[in-house]
């Protein structure tokens, strides 16, 4: 797609040394990712990253849920800082959009009403006797793969293309609202145009594909799919999305925040329920990646070790795409090769049921 | 005399957030909100610019300020610099200090989201945990979730090595002291207080709805599950 | 014989030479460019009776010709005082007074990023449709005809995201006159303008934005677009707020027309700067006073003539200058 | 489908979609009355509407939506009119607001 101004959104990203702040929705939802990101990182790429177990979450899915208040999680996000200070770091890196646009919010916030972190700083103190420094640079885990792409580019076991045709894969990136919406200058490419995603995807040999509604929300909306009451909501818009970028013919969507893209997935799920209504190819949903897992395939990782069996919408398609080798009896056993049963069949995998790996073995 | 507005301003998202609209409404064309819901953010910013107290008391009592989904899409594009989304964070904190919020179906459903993400934090650290998803009261997180939920301990594993345990890693259960940190923050920072507000205004109401135990867990899944579908 | 410097070869520094000379005052036009004319060049038609950009801009010419009046090209001013003017190339031109008439800028429509004007094909400004209008053939980026045409108001003006919070004036006015004309073009085509207010503050402006509605059924939408998307069929996907209903509103169209406005000149900083000139807010020279002095600047012996104090319209640039040429000569003949 | 119970259904968008809507109708009224499309949105006519001031109904609103080829419910809300005429005085435009209740009534009573 053509894009001509994200050149002009830059950010100064840390080469190394980086204290780990860990994600809600990506350890619950895509633990292979986070574990992907952190092995990519210390050992294709030799970076020091530091996973603290002391540090939390930042609550940011109770601050936007409005029972969190600003003072509250001001604090919390001020012991991360402490404890980075203390383990002797201080780039900082979110692996969760939410997480990122909360730090970026709280420091432009001390920023411009001082106030506000002295009270903060009382409260840490008062609370855990710890002080703490602002970090030195603030990421998110996609600025950090952003900036190794050409590195991971070179070591590149597979590229996003069409391994049939040559063709590159066409992409649909999700941002993820709060990556850039809240602040422009603090995301890759800006709020109209990220290139964040699209940078890792041209690297890699895919292309991106625009279409009307790409800058649109997935739907989480915090509350809206938090309560069941309002999950109409949430699906909807994953919907206007899904409907609006179906005629593309998308290989797959990549999502840089962990809930886009569980939602991303997960509502393909639903809707096909719902409505019988799929949005890949024959029958099937469009198979929906993090960026971690789309690092890792390129580096050859194995999907399974990657946790990409724990999405709803099969992937295999894709593998197949790519012309990744891969074990589809292996797919969905325990640990140690346990036979732990399988998934029930789902509309979104095309019906009738038993999945694509059965018809192979 | 502008009581609310000066509550308001206390707040420094509705400070950073109101500047002076001129109804355009570059906020409402992209409002995911304003998609699905009788819901107007540029209405809402015009109400609050007016300092008319009896109009945000509406607001703060009525559903309108609770369908927003903080997505934040209206920030980048106000030719004024105003963010609705921040207008919105200040009522809604505003409305459940004053117990506001318990006035309308979708402000009751604070109640829901302090006792499943709230008490989780506090309990675990984290807003959201595996056990916490359960497949009946999330049916669209579908069969493979359904697989998971049901083999948790033979699937996390393969990804972390101290599922539910102290140490390094994905999923780990946090460590006493660290809690305990967490717990003293929303003590001193005004978490707990807030909590404390949602609960017993929460109880108030449901009496008053005819919920003779109060805020009982029939109550808390009431305003969860219940839609009166009034408010598109 | 006194010799007054007009920075600027437009309609509002040709009106002032041309008043100057009726004054038996010697004046001498910089134009930067490589001709005379300004933004009247490339212009199609006014507003709000149709005339011929070209037609006044011929006319002009003509009588600077017969008053023989020299306007050197390609000139650029560095720097000025009230008794000198330095060119780029560092030339140092003397004269007993300045009239600064430089005009103003186009805003660059590619910095609104959400209208995609230089990235998506059939998101064009208003000068690009004038151009095509003096071309001849206005069309969508494939030759075709448009079926259906949005113009959007206030691009790059009452927005504080890029800095110019003030209004440029022209654009309602010109968003009105283009709309008649592409429905003169296309009458099967429906034509929609999203704006906040309309501003028809010019004589027969107020009739002309009723002709359009009634006589041309151009739809006005209280909104401003909040962005705009390609579609799969080469087209362009706008949402909006139509405020007089409280709905968001979204509609695919041919051709998306942005109504660029007007902003200072990158230069007019350092020129200020040089000469010790004040500006407003919005960057644009600042008159001494706006009622009793507006063609004055707070230096003796420097004036100001048309937009390079605020944005104006034609009628009004050529007015100021000869207001502005009047103070140059009452000044130099004191 | 739907074998299983979700609890809720996806919402339906409530965007005016021009794209959607047939403007044949609102073409219609349009050329019997264009004066109607010089409306500039003033208000003046709901400010004085007797029945928008005992009820919702907000003529502005529903004229406009109607010439966005969003003709549900028009007729109806057309209805709450109580035809005293009050809006003609005040319009800025004179338009003949009387006569766009009616205009609207007749289009679009068969709907």
């Amino acid at each position: 797609m053509k894009r001509n101004s994200w050149k002009e959104y830059q950010k100064q990203i840390a080469d190394d040394r980086y204290y780990y702040a860990r994600s809600c929705i990506r350890q619950n939802f895509f633990p292979g990712s986070e574990k992907a990101f952190i092995d990519i990182l210390q050992n294709d790429l030799g970076r020091d990253l530091l996973d603290d177990p002391k540090h939390s979450s930042c609550t940011g899915i109770g601050y936007h849920s409005d029972i969190v208040p600003l003072e509250t999680i001001m604090t919390v996000v001020a012991r991360q800082f402490a404890l980075m200070t203390e383990a002797g770091y201080e780039n900082f890196v979110a692996s969760c959009i939410t997480s990122f646009g909360v730090y970026s919010e709280i420091l432009a916030t001390w920023e411009e009403f001082p106030e506000t972190e002295e009270r903060t700083r009382e409260n840490l103190l008062k609370a855990t006797g710890r002080e703490f420094r602002k970090p030195a640079s603030l990421a998110h885990t996609s600025d950090v793969m952003f900036h190794f792409r050409e590195e991971i580019a070179r070591k590149a076991k597979h590229k996003l293309v069409n391994a049939l045709t040559g063709e590159p894969l066409h992409v649909v990136e999700h941002i993820g609202c709060h990556y850039a919406k809240i602040f422009p200058k603090s995301g890759i490419g800006g709020s109209e145009f990220p290139y964040v995603l699209a940078g890792m995807i041209e690297s890699w040999g895919g292309q991106c594909v625009d279409y009307p509604e790409r800058r649109h929300c997935c739907g989480f909306g915090f509350r809206n799919y938090l309560v069941q009451a309002n999950r109409g909501y949430s699906i909807a818009n994953s919907h206007k999305k899904l409907e609006s970028m179906a005629p593309y013919k998308p290989d797959f969507i990549v999502a840089n925040c962990p809930g886009c893209a569980m939602f991303l997935d997960k509502w393909q799920y639903a809707i096909a329920e719902m409505e019988g209504t799929t949005y890949g190819e024959n029958g099937h949903g469009i198979p929906v990646l993090t960026y971690e897992e789309m690092a890792g395939l390129v580096l050859g990782y194995d999907p399974w070790v990657l946790g990409m069996q724990m999405h709803q919408v099969d992937v295999e398609p894709l593998l197949d795409k790519m012309g990744i080798d891969y074990d589809p009896a292996a797919k969905y056993l325990g640990r140690n090769g346990k036979y732990i049963g399988k998934p029930a069949s789902a509309v979104v995998n095309g019906c009738p049921p038993d999945t694509l790996y059965d018809m192979r073995e | 005399m502008a009581k609310y507005f000066d509550m308001l301003m206390e707040d420094v998202r509705f400070r950073e957030g109101l500047n002076s609209c001129m109804n355009c409404g570059v906020c409402t064309g992209v409002c995911p909100a304003a998609e699905f819901y009788n819901y107007d953010p540029r209405q809402i910013v015009s109400i609050v610019q007016t300092r008319d107290e009896e109009a945000i008391e509406r607001l703060l009592k009525g559903d309108t300020i609770w369908y927003c989904g903080e997505c934040m899409s209206c920030r980048p594009r106000c030719p004024r610099g105003n963010t609705p989304g921040y207008v919105i964070q200040a009522l809604r904190t505003l409305s459940q200090k004053l117990g506001f919020f318990a006035e309308s179906e979708k402000g009751r459903q604070q109640l829901a989201l302090k006792r499943i993400i709230g008490d989780n934090i506090l309990r675990t650290g984290y807003c959201i945990v595996p056990r916490l998803v359960k497949p009946d009261l999330h049916p669209e997180q579908g069969t493979v979730w359904k697989w998971i939920f049901d083999h948790d301990k033979d699937i996390f594993p393969q990804f972390t090595p101290v599922y539910m345990r102290h140490g390094a890693g994905a999923l780990r259960r946090l460590d006493e002291e660290s809690l305990g940190e967490i717990d003293r923050i929303f003590e001193v920072s005004g978490g707990k207080a807030m909590f404390e507000s949602i609960e017993r205004h929460s109880d108030r109401k449901a009496r008053e709805l005819g919920y003779e135990e109060g805020a009982d867990q029939r109550y808390m899944m009431d305003v969860f599950l219940n839609n009166s579908n009034e408010h598109y | 014989m006194k010799k007054v410097i007009i920075i600027g070869g437009g309609a509002a520094g040709m009106q002032t030479a041309l008043r100057l000379a009726e004054r038996g005052i010697e004046a001498l036009i910089l134009e930067k460019e490589a001709e005379a004319g300004g933004k009247l060049r490339g212009w199609h038609a006014l507003f709000p009776t149709f005339t011929p950009a070209e037609e006044v801009l011929t006319e002009l010419r003509r009588r600077i010709e017969e008053k023989k009046i020299e306007i050197r090209t390609r000139s650029e001013v560095r720097s000025l005082t009230p008794k000198s003017v330095t060119l780029a190339d560092g030339q140092r031109l003397d004269c007993d007074a300045v009239v600064l008439a430089s005009g103003f800028t186009l805003f660059d429509a590619a910095i609104k990023e959400e209208y995609g004007y230089g990235l998506y094909d059939n998101v064009f400004t208003s000068a690009d449709i004038e151009r095509m209008l003096n071309e001849g053939r206005v069309a969508r980026a494939d030759g075709s005809a448009p079926r259906r045409i949005a113009l959007l108001h206030c691009v790059g003006s009452r927005d504080e995201k890029v800095c110019q919070q003030h209004c440029s004036r022209v654009c309602c006015i010109t968003g009105v006159k283009q709309a008649m004309e592409l429905k003169q073009r296309f009458p099967e085509a429906d034509i929609f303008n999203f704006y906040m207010d309309i501003r028809m503050f010019g004589p027969g402006y107020e009739e002309m934005y009723r002709e359009a509605q009634q006589k041309c059924n151009v739809h006005f939408v209280r909104g401003r677009i909040s962005e705009a998307a390609p579609t799969l069929d080469g087209r362009i996907q706008i949402k909006a707020e139509d405020t007089l209903t409280g709905r968001p509103l979204r509609m695919s169209v041919d051709m998306l027309i942005l109504l660029v406005g007007m902003r200072a000149n990158d230069d007019s900083a350092a020129l200020a700067e040089s000469a010790g000139l004040q500006r407003s807010p919005s960057g644009f020279m600042a008159p001494r006073d706006h009622f009793l002095h507006n063609v004055e600047s707070n230096v003796e012996g420097i004036f100001y003539a048309g937009t390079v104090t605020a944005p104006k319209n034609i009628g009004e640039t050529l007015n100021e200058a000869i207001a502005a040429a009047d103070a140059a000569a009452d000044y130099l003949n004191e | 489908m739907a074998s299983i119970n979700f609890g809720y259904t996806i919402s339906k968008p409530r965007a005016i979609d021009v794209d959607r809507n047939n403007l044949r109708r609102s073409d219609e009224i349009l050329h019997e009355m264009p004066e109607l499309q010089t409306c500039i949105g003033c208000g003046s006519c709901t400010a004085v509407c007797t029945a928008g001031n005992l009820t919702e109904f907000n003529f502005r609103r529903v004229h406009t939506l109607v010439r966005r080829g969003e003709y549900q419910g028009a007729y109806e809300e057309m209805n709450k009119c109580m035809l005293c005429g009050k809006c003609r005085l005040v319009c800025p435009r004179g338009i003949n607001t009387r006569g766009v209740v009616m205009l609207i009534k007749h289009k679009l009573g068969d709907l």
